[in-house]
């Protein structure tokens, strides 16, 4: 008798494991499924490192910068960590990131943007989002007030109390202000060229081991079938959100539609933009030498996560 | 002797003025009605303040004074409560983590009693311990989840590592410096009696320091709570710490507000427990009366 | 006892025969204090006047130094009424030093510490025989050396009524004829009145007006002292007056004199 | 009297065994050699722990007993120390943060005496101010930096802010437990002499008292630089806290270690300070002395 | 003194003749004491053998305590040689009873908390007269009844070397008598060397071989008390003993005698 294979699965936010729980896709795998609830992708990068989980969450720009500041270089032989799934909003009404504005501070171009109080956090692609928005802005740091805060909801909680003018970062955390008409959008990822989506990345020892890969490969076209049970069932998405997440009801209503995503095949038009992220990061100094960010993506799994064959 | 013998006063007494006197009988008033008063007082004084801060909570929120954004009035935290009850997050969120808190106590109150006592005891315990300890008790724990996570893994043992970690070090100080005011006189008096080092720690030291420590381990009862917000960042799906950090991920200030509350409630109970503890444990420190 | 005082207080009771009789510096009426099951002190009447030398004695246990500390005011009666003069000096049992407070500081800490505290505790010390120790810790005195401090600091003070719990039992012979002297000085002086603890039958002899024997929760024995000052322990009348207080106090006569 | 007066011996003499002579003399060996000798042993067991843990730690390392990921050796560590030296980070952030922790400390140590002070001396003063105090001590600012920067805003305010509110506690506890631990004999002795309250509070429970107080300033120190990880999280540009915050969202293990490091430093440089602190102003407690 | 022990300890010095001397209990040569600038003792030869009690006399501050404190252990010399027999109890000269045990377990602070160490504290408190008292705490005890305590503990162990510190300062008459019965009646049991520090000369000469009055640093004055027991106070050689120590005290001669 041969023990069962098990995925351990790292997640940031219980949302993702909720609906796929709810619907029901992963029932009879002939492997175990164990989620891990992780905040943030240092976490989620450190239980990788020591094997605690095999697959983790984070932002398309985490291994960009793991590769970037890694001491020995990664060849295709010793690559550690590996991108097997990537997937992000479909609604284009709600792009994943996004630079906005407060209606106060009277921001119509981006030359307003000089002088004011910008708020962004640090690290994955919300800071990229600040970056190439003061790029195309043609400023500098020192043009602005630049607030640097821990993370993601420390941002938003300073640009929704109105203590900075200008942020960059996930859209649904300051939704809820620009619906109200408090804050206006400025500059989307899209128009960015971000491709700003969330992966999966598996430990390089998962993807070569046969029966965790195999496994891995199920476990994937099974969420990408729990993608399309979300679709089809917006109004019970909704409630897990704010029963099971504990959003408030205005937070879900945006948060149903913006985490309503799919799967985006690994190609190399994802690639090519993702080099180029990397080499802005190389130019704004943030990379310390210049990388080939093909070696992150894994493609074998393209075909569970679109489908195809 | 010196003294010279005069047979007159200095002062004839009709000059001298009256003293005045003070009635100290009115003390004398039954004292079981009088402590039971005390006690009445007491309470009421205890939860006086509470109520009034909530009072004026309240008003400040229905006058506008402050934007329910930055604090939600009482009404919606209440209502914030009701659904962490109805779901039954609450109910499994508390025994969950007093649960890793109490544990990591259990481990770190010993850990900080013994080093403690090695150190107020011994100087060469003193010069071993200290620095380490000194070192240790900097140590930002919440800026050290990933190493915590590479050194010690997702599971429960990782939570309850970091309240261990983070609870060594008040039982440490105040075992040390217990142990370190107890009079000396009283040391030297026993050690005549040919009691070994061993016997001296335990017979009279650990007694005489007991409330010293007893404050120690007050201060990291409160600490193994606070720590529950960096142990449950690891691989948690329950508890009063995962509930606060994802409240913090989606903005529910209701929810920070009522986790907060809760967290003051549970500092509110270990507080009386460790009363009780003291209580029972001190016998011999006369009740406390006010200067 | 071994040593004899020489001293010879004036006796303030002289008040020109006709005049009001001083006023009352203490005044107990059915005095009560209970621990736990036990009366300690069930009922007891007391009027001491300014001027009068009263010394207490009794077995160990028997409630001398509850009844000063509620005369102090630093316990509760349980019963009866009660009624002191304000300004009030004690000298406990133990000397009760502040240790974190230098010497001369704690015989002036009723006072604003100035320079002319500074030159009080100087002057109060000097009369203990202690300038030495002024800018010492309490923790260096010896016994004896500590309870001389609390008495410096009991008499820097003016009191109308000075309690003093035994403070002489730790000094040696010459040293206690020094601070006899001393202490009925500051008598004579503001002629307060004075209740004194003490375990020494010949000591309330020379120095007091009248000895209560404290007994069984009550006062077991009331006497004058009729005694000429300066008092002479060779005395007969002293002999016997010793006699009948050491019978009072449960030493039988067989030892009663030497 | 009951004693019967035998005027024989119980035990004759010869019988007795003769008792054991101990020589005390040797102690009278030159106390100056002496304690030179000491205060060297003293300082070679300090820093002896320290050291040789860091040789383990790097045997560890070049044995490949652990992971460079999981714990990077020593020699990285200092590449890291090195690279934060030479882009000016370090020296700018350890003026910076001590900065903060400094006003945040003074601030929250002033209103830990004063709570203490209150709570130790009147019992009124207890009971209004002791339940908010404990209820203050649990709050989990880690989880409430939003918060924080909903009622404080981004600027320094904020931050020190935040870091008075968390050293508060500690002076508190302990002011309170001190005042509550002095002998009522002493006070009952200086009541007598017809002190006001205040008086006797500041003559002679305040200075008795101060040994304890010091402990809570000793462990509030440590805490102001702990609070910094969560303070430099608000809009910082520079700072320990910001450095730690930095690199673990980067991964930087070694940045991160160093950082600890130097936060381990300042822990033990805050610990000498306090010392020389209570050396001066507690010069009437007896020179340790070991048990 | 005012009160007169009736007790009469055996003479232990009764060794058959010819027999050798008991052995050593106290070795001092020449030991050195200095606070600060003073040398509290300056050489002091002292010889103490099982069985021989020795009351200490002399001024407050004379280091009296100090030299007790070196015999114990608990205070290093700064020169000469010290060597005490090892089974040493002291009665300091203030209780010293840990706050956080109840009266009967300070009583056998030094055994194995067991039932037999009940017993036995449970004997030395009736013979102190403090049965009631075993389970209260220390801080509920009048000055006299902790002091005894202390001496309760002290006996309850069997020492070679009794050290005793004003043992019975805070006494009254007859409580003291009791003690001293107590005291004499363990030495006659166990023959231990006693040093005891009195402030009383006729204590020390009630209870004593051999007086020694410690003034300036050295011994001023040692001498053997030749007096028949039970002693008695109105004996001519005792008052003639008395005026001297008094004098040696510096107490004048013509306060000598009462
Ligand atoms: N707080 C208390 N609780 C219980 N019992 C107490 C307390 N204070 C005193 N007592 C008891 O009351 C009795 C009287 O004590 P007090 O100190 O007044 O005696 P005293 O006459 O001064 O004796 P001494 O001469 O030994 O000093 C003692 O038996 C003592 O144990
Ligand atoms: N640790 C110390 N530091 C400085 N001086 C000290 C210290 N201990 C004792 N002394 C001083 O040494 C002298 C002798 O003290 P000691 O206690 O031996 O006197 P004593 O003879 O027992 O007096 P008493 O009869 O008053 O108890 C005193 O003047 C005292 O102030
Ligand atoms: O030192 N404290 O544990 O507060
Ligand atoms: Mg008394
Ligand atoms: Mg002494």
């Amino acid at each position: 008798q041969t023990s069962r294979v098990k995925l351990l699965i790292g997640f940031q936010d219980t949302t993702l494991p909720e609906t796929v729980a709810a619907s029901k896709v992963l029932e009879g795998t002939p492997y175990d499924v164990e989620w891990v609830i992780l905040p943030g992708p240092a976490a989620q990068l450190s239980a990788l490192y020591s094997k605690a989980i095999d697959v983790g969450h984070m932002g398309d720009t985490s291994l960009i910068i793991e590769q970037g500041k890694a001491r020995t270089p990664w060849t295709a032989e010793n690559v550690p960590l590996q991108i097997v799934a990537g997937w992000r909003a479909t609604d284009a009404q709600y792009p994943p990131i996004i630079t906005v504005t407060r209606t106060d501070a009277r921001i119509e171009t981006l030359a307003d943007l000089r002088g004011k109080r910008w708020a962004y956090n640090f690290g994955g692609f919300n800071y990229l989002q600040y970056v190439l928005s003061l790029q195309k802005a043609g400023l500098k740091p020192a043009d602005i007030q630049p607030i640097q805060l821990g993370d993601q909801s420390a941002t938003s909680a300073a640009f929704n109390a109105g203590r900075a003018d200008v942020y960059s970062g996930n859209f649904a955390a300051v939704a809820e202000a620009v619906e109200r008409g408090d804050a206006k959008p400025l500059l989307t990822s899209d128009q960015l060229d971000i491709p700003a989506l969330n992966v999966f990345t598996a430990r390089g020892d998962v993807v070569r081991d046969r029966a965790k890969s195999e496994a891995l490969a199920d476990f994937l076209a099974r969420v990408r079938r729990h993608w399309d049970w979300y679709a089809a069932n917006l109004d019970t998405v909704e409630k897990i959100y704010t029963e099971k997440v504990k959003q408030s009801p205005a937070r879900a209503k945006i948060s149903t539609v913006y985490l309503k995503a799919t799967f985006r095949p690994l190609d190399d038009a994802v690639i090519a933009r993702e080099q180029a992220i990397a080499d802005v990061l190389v130019a704004s100094g943030d990379l310390p030498r210049k990388i080939d960010v093909s070696l992150e993506f894994n493609r074998a799994f393209n075909a569970a996560t679109t489908g195809g064959n | 002797m010196t003294a010279t013998h005069r047979h007159t006063p200095d002062t004839p007494l009709a000059e001298a003025p009256p003293p005045v006197l003070v009635d100290l009988s009115g003390r004398t008033a039954g004292t079981e009605p009088r402590a039971r008063r005390a006690r009445a007082r007491q309470l009421v004084s205890r939860t006086l303040v509470p109520f009034a801060l909530l009072a004026l909570w309240q008003v400040a929120a229905d006058r506008n004074w402050v934007s329910p954004d930055a604090l939600p009035p009482p009404t919606v935290i209440i209502e914030a409560f009701a659904e962490l009850i109805r779901t039954g997050e609450l109910q499994s969120a508390i025994p969950t983590s007093l649960a890793r808190s109490l544990v990591g106590l259990l481990f770190g109150a010993f850990t900080g009693l013994a080093l403690g006592l090695f150190a107020g005891l011994w100087r060469v315990g003193e010069e071993l311990v200290d620095a380490p300890l000194q070192m240790l008790r900097t140590i930002p724990f919440i800026a050290m989840i990933p190493l915590f996570i590479i050194w010690f893994g997702i599971g429960e043992e990782a939570k309850i590592t970091l309240i261990y970690a983070a609870t060594i070090f008040p039982v440490y100080l105040n075992t040390y410096a217990g142990v370190r005011g107890v009079d000396q006189k009283l040391i030297e008096a026993v050690r005549v009696f040919g009691l070994s080092p061993l016997e001296i720690a335990w017979r009279v030291i650990v007694p005489t320091a007991l409330p010293s420590i007893l404050v120690g381990l007050r201060y990291a009862a409160g600490v193994s709570l606070l720590a529950l917000v960096a142990a449950e960042q690891i691989n948690a799906r329950s508890g009063i710490g995962f509930i606060l950090l994802n409240a913090n991920q989606f903005q529910r200030t209701d929810i920070i507000i009522a986790g907060i509350i809760v967290y003051a409630l549970l500092g509110i109970v270990i507080d009386l427990v460790m009363r009780v503890i003291e209580h029972v444990s001190l016998p011999w420190r006369p009740s406390l009366v006010p200067a | 006892m071994s040593l004899h005082s020489p001293l010879s207080p004036a006796t303030p009771r002289l008040v020109p025969s006709g005049a009001a009789p001083p006023p009352v510096a203490v005044e107990l009426g059915g005095l009560r204090r209970v621990f736990g099951e036990r009366a300690v002190l069930d009922g007891i009447d007391l009027t001491l006047r300014r001027g009068e030398f009263v010394s207490l004695l009794g077995p160990s246990g028997t409630g001398k130094t509850t009844l000063l500390r509620i005369l102090a005011g630093l316990d509760r009666a349980d019963g009866g009424t009660v009624r002191v003069a304000e300004a009030r000096s004690v000298v406990f049992q133990e000397p009760r030093l502040v240790p974190a407070k230098r010497v001369w500081q704690n015989v002036v800490i009723g006072h604003r510490p100035n320079a002319e505290a500074r030159r009080l505790a100087g002057a109060a010390l000097e009369e203990v025989g202690l300038s030495r120790h002024a800018d010492a810790w309490p923790k260096t005195l010896s016994g004896g050396e500590a309870q001389r401090v609390a008495l410096a600091r009991a008499l820097a003070r003016e009191p109308s009524l000075l309690l003093l719990d035994e403070p002489f039992a730790a000094l040696d012979a010459l040293t206690r004829i020094r601070m006899h002297d001393l202490v009925a000085q500051l008598w004579r002086r503001h002629l307060p009145a004075v209740l004194l603890v003490t375990h020494d039958v010949d000591e309330a002899i020379l120095l007091s007006d009248r000895v209560i024997v404290l007994s069984g929760g009550g006062i077991a024995f009331d006497t004058a002292v009729d005694l000429p000052r300066p008092r002479q322990r060779s005395d007969r009348a002293f002999g016997v007056l010793r006699a009948r207080l050491l019978a009072e106090l449960g030493v039988g006569s067989a030892e009663g004199h030497g």
